[in-house]
């Protein structure tokens, strides 16, 4: 959901690179038209540049009937669902949204045979499967850590003075309580703020979701009803309130989405900055005013000891309409292809295919690039062992909705936070309700 | 040969009807007015004739033709409206011209006829105009311009005049009748002008509420108006109308005078009945001021309330059997008010009506 | 107050009413030549340092930041969309304004005002009914389905503007044509349209604009290059390159000069067409 | 049945000249508006399409009527609404008055006064949303380069300056549909009434209030109707430019059924939510619409 950015595209010596493709692997179709719906957007584009040897492989065609983005994409599934109007074979999916469209999917576990499956990390298989049944291939996997400005935190006088002021040493935040502190520390507004954070839509859910975990809280109980308006709930979502009080993070912070988080880092305007590794490269790049200024630090824990770590994988899925399953099985299986995985991951995007993760990075190393080791190592580690996935159920999004506007509502004090989750609590308790879990 | 003839022409709006049954026939040549008050139907009768209106019962006739069905461009009809309804957007000769170029005749053939036209009514200079940079008058004529310029074989005209000054309508009326006679033409023409109706018409029409209620030669309706709607109407000033009772071949009025029955009505009244006496203020006048040398007169005495001086001549007015009534001094001399003047009333030119229906005694 | 003072303040204050009305506007149209680079830096640099067209190359898939937007097929679609939507309307809206103009007939008053209201219903509103009975008769993600949509929206607006017109032009003209041989058709086009031109140009601006610009409907039933227009093109710019403001600033310059041309080539007829048509009337 | 036919046979003309219009109005206004009508009392989710036939009655209703969100939402709405209506109004005159006071470069004014009318109003929405932006946009530029303020002023999230905002957009686009149709109001003002008026001893202002004024109604009512019948694309507006956030701050009811409908995919209670939006739209029309034929019939006294 969250790579809708424009970084840089990828060389075109990088393309040509990937090796081609035989039609053994992939089957042959000739004169097959496949209807697919992707999404779109500078990051997804360079691995659509691999359709056409796929084509020529199998002999069938490729037609894009839409390609935008996720956000668009998601409006336009549920209105083929509503309209009945799913006649076409793949489409572009997120396992946080898959369970949204089980009603059109056809899950791929008689499609995939199981040796492909072996090659993928079995935690996004597991994010990728909803109730027992896989709903979609995953393509790359998205989790956050934490990006900062080295020489802020390198220069001597900022350390005395955080000493002095907070009683302990100026490092990169292991925890969100010192996170706070230094974002507070950092401000020197209106020209850089502490940090920032995506203030609507899914952007502010995630991140609350994210917290209310590290804080040791559930989103939903067993029952499937709401759990967010506990004491946890109320430290995570004050987290957010102290920050915007204290005015450490910029006033429109609540109308950032993850695109104005990424480009305002790399600006220079705030001191450190959550995101994902789609961003790695581009902070690095000639387009960034950090550039070789940039360090990176797992997610810091919250009071439970236990890290942010809000993840999910974008994927594609097949359609139960899809006249011909097995072209369509053909393709996704190209499109998540450890060649097809290595293009995206050399420009930072996380695999989801151990092999890759290996592989890429011994590429990076051989070409001493040590900041996307750096990078990798990071990512690697914290998919490994600090990723989690919100609930798999198709009320999400519901559920989402119900909850942002309530956060916003106390991120700008005009209600507590107990008052603010208390009201969604009520609203996610209807929609479960409605929709038969209760 | 383009006669008009209306069989029993009907006009209903809905469930209303406004027009009820008449029949009219109209000879080649001639020229009949309609006229009546605001409302009475002669304004829809026209348009039924040009076929802007749908008849709802009845047929019309142009020439052998019955055409009812016919839309308007076929029953070869010109018609000068009102407003004078010219094209805004085009000059005075497109105006003229528009019809011909319709009926797609050729370039030359259009020129000459509008010239034609212009010639006629003295449009020459203004031809290059649009509507918008002419007068009143000048308007009046591109319209009746642009009605000649096809030769129908009927002209149609709704109150053409309404809308001029009083001089300009004076003027216009004589042209109507100068153009009447050049182009020899069936020309039916609605107006709620009596005096136009009197000056231009061959036969007139006088219509009330969606019926025919006479129809004759100026004279004829002048001078035998068939009721007393009729006789109100046609004249200027219009007729004296007095209710009386019968009695001893004598009109007894409601202040107690009387006059005797008037010599064309005795022996077709009797006594008791209620009648209305009527005269023109043409036929009572004052003794010595009377244009009449002869005839059976009848001597009264009036107390003049107002003398109005006409120069040639003054209408008196005055009260006579509970009415106030009008009556004519030829050569006048100063009236007082309050003088009282000995008269002569012209009894042969007086007329009975009923006094319910208001029909004509006359049989 | 002396005049000359009066005259220069009366000036200044239509001066700075001027500046906030073009402002935005030209912000936006210099922008689209500028550098998102310079656009986006803190302190803001005022005077541009270097004019540049690569952001509409970029849009129109020249030079090295090619974007990904088809630009020159939503062109076509809002063209294609907006010319034929607009010229329905007006046949349909002409059709149906003369008819109120010129006949009386039972049910005629709450005809025209529940004609109206359907304009009042947001679109909002419609989209997903709309979107769901399109995609059963086969016409989601058509221009037909757009331009049908289109269409009606405009005809009430089109049906008032004309019949204010057909009744400024006297009935007397169009007997009068019939009389001099016309049909009722003739009648209408040589006399009466030609006439009421002023208003039906003036309800064809605002239908033109009205399509150009509309956005809630046709994003939803538009989706591919086929069928998208113009302002849906922008919002999917915005979606996969969300602070790229200068692009997105050479994208609005290409959506409003279209219908700057077309405001400026009828914008006589424009005012004459509102307060007679919808006034007068 | 008979008279029916007679009805229509007696005019066939007019109803076939009006038919394409109501045809059209039908097929894309009211069969959906019918079904809208319909799942409005279902539980109708776009996710699951078998919930179109889940009756629930008038639950949807119901719930709205409780739902303080929504009523909030209803009178940020009319609030919205009338504050922009009226102060549209107020400088589309003040501007008309200005205008036609102006002689020299007169045509030019008049095509500048019309240049906001052509944006459409998702192009509107972004250019706020740009120049209102606290960091880059021009506004806190503006401020910050005057040295006025030296804070990042919040404007499209403090909860009065984002109503602001959206309805300085909103009054921005269409005050110059009112400024155009007064403007024509002025060229058609007669002069007799107004030379008889200083005969009389009126001054400037009484002149204006009691007959300017008085004739420029009925194209002030035009332009209301105008707006009123339009004024729902100010969703375009808001949704670009907050989204009827933050907050619900500047949540308005095309905004809520927006994100009800397609984000929640509650479509059964973003219709009934609908209805209530149509009803006010529907009300502030017929309440123009009212004022317009009247003035209209006053009109013809000029």
């Amino acid at each position: 959901m969250r790579n809708i950015n424009k970084i840089g595209a990828l060389s075109l010596a990088t393309l040509m690179a990937a090796s081609s493709v035989s039609a053994s692997d992939y089957g042959s179709f000739d004169g097959y038209t496949l209807r697919v719906k992707l999404i779109g957007g500078a990051q997804y584009e360079p691995l659509y540049t691999l359709i056409p040897e796929w084509e020529k492989a199998t002999g069938a065609t490729v037609d894009i009937l839409s390609r935008k983005s996720h956000f668009e994409l998601d409006r336009e599934m549920k209105q083929d669902i509503a309209a009945g109007n799913t006649d076409y074979c793949v489409f572009s999916n997120h396992t946080n949204f898959a369970p949204q469209y089980d009603v059109m999917t056809e899950p791929l576990d008689g499609h995939i045979s199981a040796d492909v499956l072996a090659d993928f990390s079995p935690l996004v298989v597991s994010h990728a499967t909803v109730g027992g049944k896989l709903f979609s291939m995953p393509r790359h996997s998205d989790v956050s850590n934490m990006y900062y400005v080295k020489s802020l935190y390198e220069d001597a006088d900022n350390q005395a003075k955080f000493k002095a002021e907070y009683g302990y040493d100026l490092t990169p935040p292991a925890t969100w309580a010192q996170a706070s502190d230094q974002a507070k520390f950092f401000t020197d507004a209106p020209d850089r703020y502490g940090t920032h954070f995506a203030g609507k839509d899914e952007g502010i859910t995630g991140r609350f979701y994210e917290m209310l975990v590290a804080e040791g809280g559930v989103m939903l109980n067993d029952d499937m009803s709401p759990a967010f308006n506990s004491e946890a709930g109320v430290r995570a979502l004050n987290w957010f309130v102290d920050l915007y009080e204290a005015k450490a993070v910029p006033a429109g912070t609540t109308n950032y989405v993850w695109d104005d988080l990424g480009l305002g880092f790399a600006a220079g305007a705030v001191a450190f900055n959550l995101d994902w590794g789609g961003w790695a490269a581009y902070f690095n790049s000639d387009d960034s005013k950090i550039s070789g200024d940039v360090g990176i630090v797992l997610a810091p824990a919250g009071s439970s000891g236990k890290r942010t770590g809000w993840s999910g994988s974008h994927s594609f899925s097949m359609t139960k309409g899809c006249d011909n399953q097995a072209a369509a099985a053909s393709l996704i299986t190209f499109l998540t292809s450890h060649d097809a995985q290595m293009l995206e991951a050399r420009a930072g995007i996380l695999p989801t295919r151990t092999q890759v993760w290996d592989d890429v990075i011994a590429e990076f190393k051989a070409e001493k690039n040590d900041y996307m080791v750096e990078i990798f190592a990071i990512y690697s580690d914290s998919m490994a062992n600090h990723a989690f996935t919100p609930p798999l159920i198709a009320e999400w999004g519901e559920i989402s909705n119900a909850l942002w506007p309530r956060l916003q509502a106390a991120i700008l004090g005009d209600k507590t936070a107990q008052e603010a989750l208390d009201e969604a609590a009520e609203d996610v308790l209807e929609v479960m309700q409605d929709a038969g879990h209760l | 040969m383009a006669t008009v003839t209306l069989k029993d022409v009907v006009k209903r709006y809905g469930a209303v009807e406004v027009v009820h049954g008449i029949n009219l026939d109209i000879a080649h040549n001639e020229f009949v007015v309609l006229v009546g008050p605001s409302g009475c139907g002669k304004s829809t009768t026209l348009r039924m004739i040009a076929g802007l209106e749908e008849i709802s019962d009845g047929d019309i006739l142009i020439g052998d033709q019955v055409v009812n069905q016919l839309p308007p461009r076929k029953r070869n009809i010109s018609m000068v409206f009102q407003n004078y309804a010219l094209y805004p957007h085009m000059t005075v000769s497109e105006n003229l011209g528009f019809s011909l170029k319709i009926a797609s005749r050729s370039k030359e053939e259009i020129e000459a006829a509008v010239q034609d036209a212009a010639d006629i009514l003295g449009l020459d200079e203004l031809l290059e105009r649009t509507p918008a940079e002419l007068s009143g008058g000048q308007r009046q004529r591109v319209a009746m311009g642009r009605a000649i310029v096809r030769h129908p074989d009927v002209f149609l005209f709704d109150e053409p005049l309404s809308n001029l000054d009083a001089k300009l309508r004076t003027q216009m009326r004589v042209e109507i009748k100068k153009l009447h006679a050049k182009v020899k033409t069936t020309i039916v023409y609605v107006t709620h002008d009596q005096v136009e109706a009197m000056t231009l018409a061959d036969r007139i029409v006088i219509m009330k509420d969606g019926h025919i209620v006479q129809i004759g030669t100026p004279l004829e309706v002048f001078e035998r108006p068939v009721d007393t709607f009729v006789a109100g109407f046609i004249g200027s000033p219009p007729m004296n109308l007095i209710d009386g009772t019968i009695k001893n071949d004598t009109v007894v009025f409601s202040d107690g005078r009387s006059v005797p029955v008037p010599p064309d009505f005795s022996g077709k009244v009797v006594d008791g009945r209620r009648v209305v006496f009527g005269f023109r203020a043409d036929v009572l006048m004052p003794k010595g001021h009377t244009l009449a040398e002869s005839g059976v007169l009848h001597d009264l005495d009036l107390t003049i309330d107002l003398a109005e001086p006409l120069g040639s001549e003054s209408i008196l007015l005055s009260s006579f059997g509970g009415k106030d009534i009008q009556a004519r001094m030829h050569n006048p001399r100063p009236v007082k008010g309050g003088e009282v003047l000995s008269c002569e009333l012209h009894l042969e030119k007086c007329h009975l009506f009923d006094a319910e229906t208001g029909q004509s005694l006359r049989g | 107050m002396p005049s000359r003072t009066k005259t220069v303040l009366i000036w200044i204050v239509t001066f700075f009413i001027m500046l906030i009305i073009c402002m935005p506007g030209l912000w936006i149209i210099l922008s689209a030549f500028r550098t998102n680079g310079e656009i986006l830096t803190k302190p803001a640099i005022w005077i541009p340092q270097n004019l540049t067209l690569d952001n509409f190359r970029a849009i129109f898939g020249f030079g090295e930041n090619v974007v990904g937007i088809p630009v020159a097929s939503y062109f076509r679609n809002s063209l294609v969309i907006s010319i034929t939507s607009t010229a329905l309307a007006l046949l349909i809206g002409m059709t149906g304004g003369y008819a109120f103009a010129r006949y009386s007939f039972p049910g005629k008053k709450p005809a025209f005002l529940w004609l109206m209201l359907s304009r009042t219903v947001p679109g909002i509103a419609l989209s997903l009914p709309i979107f769901i009975i399109w995609s059963r008769l086969g016409i989601i993600d058509t221009k037909f389905g757009v331009i049908l949509v289109f269409t009606a929206i405009n005809v009430p607006f089109t049906v008032w503007l004309t019949e204010g017109f057909f009744r400024q032009v006297p009935n007397d003209l169009n007997e009068a044509a019939q009389i001099d041989g016309c049909t009722r058709w003739q009648a209408f086009w040589k006399i009466e349209f030609p006439l009421a031109k002023s208003g039906i140009a003036s309800a064809g601006i605002f239908a033109f604009l009205t399509s150009w610009n509309e956005y809630a409907l046709a994003s939803q039933l538009t989706r591919s290059t086929d069928s998208k227009t113009l302002p849906v093109g922008l919002m999917d710019f915005t979606a996969q390159f969300t602070i790229d403001w200068a692009g997105m600033c050479a994208m609005a310059v290409i959506i409003i000069i279209p219908a700057l041309i077309l405001t400026f080539l009828v914008q006589k007829h424009l005012i004459a067409g509102l307060t007679f048509g919808g006034v007068k009337g | 049945m008979t008279r029916l036919r007679r009805t229509i046979r007696e005019n066939a003309v007019p109803f076939a000249l009006i038919s394409p219009a109501v045809l059209i109005i039908l097929m894309v206004v009211l069969l959906p508006l019918i079904f809208s009508f319909y799942t409005s009392f279902s539980n109708y989710r776009l996710i699951r399409p078998d919930s179109l036939w889940d009756w629930v009655g008038l639950r949807n209703y119901k719930r709205i009527m409780g739902d303080w969100d929504f009523w909030v939402a209803f009178g940020r709405t009319v609030l919205f609404l009338t504050v922009a209506l009226n102060l549209e109004l107020l400088f589309g005159l003040g501007l008309a008055l200005l205008v036609n006071k102006i002689t020299w470069g007169q045509r030019t004014m008049r095509t500048i006064m019309m240049f906001p009318m052509m944006f459409s109003p998702i192009l509107v929405g972004f250019q706020f949303k740009y120049l209102f932006n606290d960091t880059i946009g021009l506004v806190n530029n503006g401020l910050q380069s005057l040295g006025l303020t030296h804070e990042a002023i919040p404007f499209l999230v403090d909860r009065w300056l984002a109503f602001f905002s959206i309805a300085f957009a909103e009054i921005w686009m269409s005050t110059s549909i009112f400024a155009i149709l007064i403007l024509a109001g002025l060229f058609a003002l007669p002069k007799d009434p107004i030379e008889a008026a200083r005969v009389d001893g009126c001054s400037n202002w009484q002149v204006f209030k009691h007959i300017t004024l008085p004739f420029l109604m009925p194209f002030i009512y035009i332009a209301m109707a105008i707006r009123s019948l339009d004024v729902a694309r100010a969703f375009d507006i808001v949704d670009v430019m907050t989204g009827g956030g933050p907050a619900g701050r500047t949540e308005l009811l095309w905004t809520l059924i927006s994100r009800t409908a397609y984000d929640d995919a509650r479509m059964g209670r973003a219709n009934a939510m609908s209805y209530v939006a149509i009803l006010l739209s529907i009300f502030f029309t017929w309440f123009f619409f009212n004022k317009l034929m009247e003035a209209r019939k006053h009109l013809g006294a000029f």
